[in-house]
């Protein structure tokens, strides 16, 4: 699954995009954000407060209860400051 | 009319209110230019906004149109920048024109609001020493 | 900056707002541009604006006042025409500056507002035939 | 006194402005505009419709019980439709 990265996020992950292998059994949102924080510290760092986290999948917002498995590209990123 | 740029160079509003009252003009314009202050903690090096392309342009049109839709705009512009920006110079403009006051100024803070909260663009101001994420205030 | 400006001479929009940000940049500026509709009852030939001068400055000066402390702006400015106005120009223009866009929209609107209600001037719309004194609508 | 007329009320009473010797029993506005309507068929048709009528006196909005002795300039007027 092609997984973006933005602003501090990005940073903590040291990535701008990657493609993540992802289990089978991990089809939600809030799956995938857990599934990540175990692929290492900065990971764990970077989405480890869910509160502060959005997740975009095709660039649309989604909930943490969403099912990604029929999207192309997964984007996450803290609270948005632009205007 | 609708319009949506998303570019790195710098623009300048009053030529994007040439532009736009050259093509249209109606009983009421109302224009919010949004600008890199001077300082926030610190005095302000420059600032550097991040974004996500696709996504910016997707939310922009449907917010657009939905303004337009609802107030019966004639023109709704916008044009967000990204990459180094400097103090004083434009970050956000938009541009609402209808027959009637209220219907401008109702839709321009509507889109203003809400590109706000939800147009994907992160900034990080640049201080002399050191830089920090901007945290979101709405 | 506060700046009341009556005069029957067409102006520029992006003039007024390149020469404000020439001088002032604030976080956010708002400004609103009234300009004479084509069509009312019938298509508008021009529209004559009367105004009674003494007062129209005393309460323009008083309201950017009153807006400007209200809501701690950086600018305040307005420029209102009388005499003959042919369809498509500009009549009036409100800029309001300040650090955070709440307070530019709100002082704009407020002094808007206050002056459809309260500043003396009078428009007459000509057209083909026959001309009309224009009704207030608030 | 120094009376000045706007729009309408001008082009009703035929005059921009003009000098009106005013009965000293005559103070208020509400008065005054009643005079006014014995000047004439021209000023009873332009301010006999007295919600629809503004006065200044010296550039301030006032109402029909304001005593406008010591008014230098009053100025009547419809209801404004600038901006």
């Amino acid at each position: 699954m092609k997984i973006i990265y933005f602003a501090k996020i990005r940073e903590v992950i040291g990535k701008k995009t990657e493609v993540v292998e992802i289990p089978d059994n991990i089809s939600t949102i809030g799956q995938l954000l857990f599934y990540l924080t175990t692929l290492g510290e900065e990971y764990n760092n970077a989405v480890n407060d869910i509160n502060k986290i959005h997740v975009a999948c095709d660039q649309e917002y989604v909930d943490s209860g969403f099912n990604f498995k029929d999207c192309q590209e997964i984007a996450i990123f803290p609270p948005v400051t632009g205007g | 009319m609708i319009e949506v740029i998303i570019q790195e160079e710098i623009f300048d509003p009053d030529e994007i209110i040439k532009k736009i009252r050259s093509k249209i003009v109606a009983g009421a314009m109302v224009s919010f230019v949004g600008s890199v202050r001077e300082y926030s903690d610190h005095k302000i090096q420059f600032m550097e906004i991040e974004h996500y392309d696709e996504m910016a342009k997707k939310i922009f049109l449907s917010t657009l149109n939905r303004a337009k839709e609802k107030w019966d705009l004639k023109v709704c512009y916008l044009i967000h920048r990204y990459g180094r920006l400097y103090p004083n110079e434009p970050i956000v403009m938009v541009v609402t024109c209808s027959d009637h006051r209220k219907e401008s100024y109702k839709a321009n803070q509507f889109v203003v609001d809400y590109l706000k909260t939800n147009a994907p663009f992160w900034k990080k101001e640049h201080f002399k020493k050191d830089s920090k994420w901007v945290k979101q205030t709405v």
